[in-house]
């Protein structure tokens, strides 16, 4: 049986990698996860210097998910290829380094680091807030995320994949402004942007008011906007947004996901991870389906 | 150190006073491995909640693999947490955090409100000269008893209707306790007000804190706190109560 | 205590309606709640003609909410006026009649039809696909949605109350477009898009392959759109999206919705929108809040 | 007629065979209410899903004040009911639907799969001749004996393990059952079976149909069927099965 899927010419052993920022750099989840197993490990975002993110509280339980609002707290390039680069190449992991920043020049410093690195994948979030631009994402502008997307790829040694926001009216216009600048994949999604009130106390739950949704709640927004995707252009995608279970996985990959990223369920079951990989599996065999490959995109 | 996810059957489940539940969990593996001053991270069935109620561990018996936990209702998670049975099984994920570190030092715990129940399974193991303070509210004493059967124990309640009427800093000094290193748990004015006295008194706290925590094995980043220096791990002034603490030397968590 | 709100001149004697398409014509309801108690009852869209709808399965459970692809079934605006308005008025409801059409002559036409009616409000449901314009919705369009305003207002006897999709990129830029061109309220949430695919039988869950979330799982992304809304104009809101309890209703109150909508939790408990005004009453008694106008945007 | 929603104790829960489950709950207000033929909706405690699960009405008893429902697990919810013990609650609202309409005529009872479980009530209140046709997949035939002991019982199996190999219509002709009305319930393809048979023999039938739900009132226009005439309700060529139906005449809907 073959599991093993293509990622503008890496390979993934199988077809299940973690969403940036809830797998740590890997390492905290060592114990209950071997590494060498997943198809990658995506990393948290990392940027050019050390960010100390957002005042706490950063997270909020919601119904069937969470709010977080970490602010993309990061140890900077310097100790991430130091530290993190290395525990990941020993443990055997094929690594996708998630990248944040605040301007243009911040992200192509960090590509740049990375660029002698072992690092498989380039995974750019370009859902954070966008200083230079006055408080617009990157990643819900077609013509920003185009310009972005351009300068990374001009300066990246590795495949780059943009991760699109979901909050935007046209999910597929952003794609094809990310392909058209040269994303060699996408992923998606990010966090629907959500808040949280505390009646009691009249005030926000977040200290950053908003935070961004995840978990099994938002699924159906992003099964629907993987489908759309997979549908317009032409290169492989990450999935995720709610996957908990193989069932869920095995969505994704049927509207079109190459691969797809487990977030937030592995803060309820740290071992998700691979059990997504066994429920594949299984299900594959069930239905004598002998390459995941048969699977992709196979629901239009 | 080892962390393990795994299904307890409650084998004990009580009320022990109004709106606080004792609850004993027979999980051996994480019983094997946990220390005095850590957590568990108990996840609840109903499925519209999903992160886990980080609750710390109040008993350890290592022959009979159980853990104890000692919890207040406070919202919809404890409210439920209350309604299981014993018999019934609940996810938890534990030991967590670092624990206290155990010093041959007269020692004074404090514990305030539901930062008691954490402090009695680190005056069960201190081998030494020992005090407790313990604030409550009222003369509504859980787990007293308790305190008393291990080692002497002095008591604040904020309606002074039992022992020195005030905090745990007022109970300290009007009853003349005296020690050369505070462990603590309480809520966050007191474990302020008692950096503040260390700091006077020239003595070394170990604190207990609380932070909201989605992934309680440090890789969030959700529940961290200010910390003094820039710590090695973030490489910010932030550190990750779950993992780096909860406890702390107060002198290296700002408050 | 006072619980009556003001919408645009019309009293409602508390600040809970129904959402629209999840409350039937009240009729349904009224076996469970005497309609009167209500602040308003808000009826199915009603478009010029009847429509059939699409086609079964038209609805699916998703965690902690619903998809649906009902296709704005209806029996027409005769019918309507007819049967279900004397209905509503005898039974002493507070009216909110939501429209419904395919292009602005059936928008207009249906309204038309209503000005000499015993209705309250209009609530303009822009949310439905819409042929003239080559499958764009008008509401995610602010230009669009800035025209159909304009011509329904012009025809329009009761106020009107534009309601928003969330399935857009900015939606105070919608929210502006809908009250500069007239819009004497807002409604927000509809639905948010999703898909469900079942991976036994390898196709989609609705035959519509898309259909509109609800429910429960949906509540923090309205709770920050009303929250943006309220921010960026003048006007008040009607919000809705996941409520099921006076807490929730509470937190879009707080948000800055003067009323809220109960939909899909009407499915769950038919009791949900009294028990809603009787949790707001406690909560204010406990509160000694004598005014919910006090409360309405009082999170800041 | 009113529909209630109440909290049901679960008095008796059973496992009939392989995948069949057998449930009786205490609903005084809903069982004086019920007829045959009508359906309730069974809500789940699992928070994740909000949504109910429409279950016939196998059987009613107003004295006791209880209904009896019989379903198979198929999906995560009907798992879940099975799960659920003696004792426990669950919440369901009902009586829904229209039910039967019962005609003093030579019938023809016919269920089919999980079908059959709706016609055992409507087999013990019609008092006339009766033949209950029952079509089975193999020789675990669920509820056989309770049909057997109140009117003549002629049996299908797809696998021909027990009376007429085939389906419930082969049954029919093989075993020479004669009725002047039909009355049935089971999969759509059966349906559409005994549509055509029932307009071949120039008889009445009444089917009960199944449509995914959400409100079960008839609010939500979720669970239409195609119509033949425009419907005096939606104006439109669609029924609700759950308000207008799950009985239909079989001339009125198309399949
Ligand atoms: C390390 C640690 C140890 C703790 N030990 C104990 C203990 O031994 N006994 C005890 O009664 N309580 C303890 N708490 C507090 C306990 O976690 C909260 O009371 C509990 O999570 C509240 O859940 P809820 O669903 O009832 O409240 P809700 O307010 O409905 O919870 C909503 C969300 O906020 C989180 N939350 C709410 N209050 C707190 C809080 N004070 N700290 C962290 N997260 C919170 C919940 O976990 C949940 O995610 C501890 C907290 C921490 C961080
Ligand atoms: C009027 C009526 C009467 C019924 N009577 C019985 C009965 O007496 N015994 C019995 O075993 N089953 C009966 N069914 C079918 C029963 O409702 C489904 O088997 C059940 O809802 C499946 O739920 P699940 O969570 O296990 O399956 P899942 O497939 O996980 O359910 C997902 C969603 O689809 C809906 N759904 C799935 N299958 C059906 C179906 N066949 N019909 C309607 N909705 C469905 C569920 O309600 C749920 O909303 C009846 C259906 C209707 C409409
Ligand atoms: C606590 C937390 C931190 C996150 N940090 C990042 C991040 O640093 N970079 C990024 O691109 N996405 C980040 N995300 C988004 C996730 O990678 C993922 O896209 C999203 O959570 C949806 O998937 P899920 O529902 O499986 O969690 C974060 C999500 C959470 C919950
Ligand atoms: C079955 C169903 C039918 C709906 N029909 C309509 C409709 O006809 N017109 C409309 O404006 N909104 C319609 N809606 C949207 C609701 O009015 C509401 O905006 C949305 O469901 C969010 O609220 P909720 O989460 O409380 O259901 C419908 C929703 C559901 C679930
Ligand atoms: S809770 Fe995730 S880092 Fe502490
Ligand atoms: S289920 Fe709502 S109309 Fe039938």
């Amino acid at each position: 049986m073959n599991l093993s899927v293509d990622i503008a010419g890496v390979t993934m052993k199988n077809p299940v990698t973690t969403g940036s920022g809830t797998f740590g750099s890997g390492e905290e989840f060592s114990e209950f996860v071997d590494l060498s197993k997943l198809g990658a490990v995506t990393t948290k975002g990392v940027a050019n210097v050390p960010w100390p993110g957002n005042p706490t509280p950063r997270v909020a339980e919601v119904y069937g998910g969470m709010l977080n609002a970490i602010g993309l707290q990061n140890p900077g390039i310097d100790v991430f290829v130091e530290r993190d680069v290395p525990y990941l190449k020993k443990a055997g992991a094929t690594i996708i380094v998630n990248v944040c920043g605040k301007s243009e020049k911040d992200y192509v410093e960090v590509v740049e680091r990375l660029s002698d690195e072992p690092v498989d994948l380039l995974e750019i979030n370009v859902s954070c807030p966008n200083v230079k631009e006055g408080g617009i994402a990157f990643g819900q502008d077609p013509k920003a995320l185009y310009e972005i997307t351009k300068a990374v790829k001009a300066k990246a040694k590795q495949p780059i994949i943009m991760k699109l926001s979901p909050n935007v009216t046209d999910i597929t216009e952003m794609a094809k402004a990310a392909v058209d600048a040269g994303s060699d994949a996408l992923s998606l999604i990010n966090t629907l942007t959500g808040m949280k009130i505390d009646i009691e106390r009249r005030d926000f739950v977040l200290a950053n008011k908003t935070g961004g949704m995840s978990g099994p709640a938002i699924k159906p927004v992003a099964v629907r906007m993987v489908y759309q995707v997979a549908n317009a252009v032409d290169v492989p995608i990450i999935g995720m947004g709610g996957i908990a279970t193989a069932e869920d996985a095995l969505e994704f990959i049927m509207a079109g996901a190459t691969a797809v990223s487990v977030g937030t369920a592995n803060f309820i079951n740290p071992a998700t991870t691979l059990e997504v990989v066994d429920g594949i599996k299984a299900y594959m065999e069930r239905h004598q389906i002998n390459d995941i490959n048969e699977l992709i995109g196979c629901v239009k | 150190m080892s962390k393990k996810q795994v299904i307890a059957e409650i084998i004990r489940h009580t009320s022990l006073s109004d709106g606080i539940f004792d609850m004993t969990l027979k999980a051996e593996e994480i019983a094997k491995e946990a220390k005095a001053g850590q957590f568990i991270s108990v996840y609840l069935n109903n499925k519209s909640k999903i992160l886990p109620r980080p609750i710390s561990i109040c008993g350890i018996d290592k022959e009979a693999g159980t853990l104890r936990i000692v919890y207040r209702t406070v919202g919809d998670g404890t409210k439920e947490l209350s309604d299981y049975k014993e018999g019934e099984t609940v996810k938890i994920l534990g030991p967590l955090g670092n624990g206290f570190t155990q010093k041959d030092k007269k020692a004074i715990l404090i514990g305030g409100g539901i930062g008691i129940p954490p402090m009695l399974e680190l005056m069960k193991q201190l081998d030494c000269e020992k005090t407790a303070v313990l604030g409550y509210r009222d003369s509504d004493m859980f787990l007293k008893d308790e305190f008393e059967a291990v080692g002497d124990v002095v008591i604040s309640t904020e309606d002074g209707s039992y022992g020195t009427k005030g905090n745990v800093i007022d109970a300290i000094k009007e009853q003349g306790v005296e020690g050369s290193i505070i462990y603590a748990c309480g809520p966050t004015p007191m474990l302020r007000g008692i950096k503040a006295y260390a700091e006077e008194m020239g003595i070394e706290a170990q604190i207990s804190m609380e932070e909201r925590m989605a992934c309680g094995i440090g890789a969030c980043l959700a529940c961290v706190c200010k910390s003094k220096d820039v710590d090695s791990h973030s490489h910010v002034h932030n550190k990750r109560v779950c993992k780096d603490g909860p406890v702390f030397d107060a002198r290296e968590v700002e408050l």
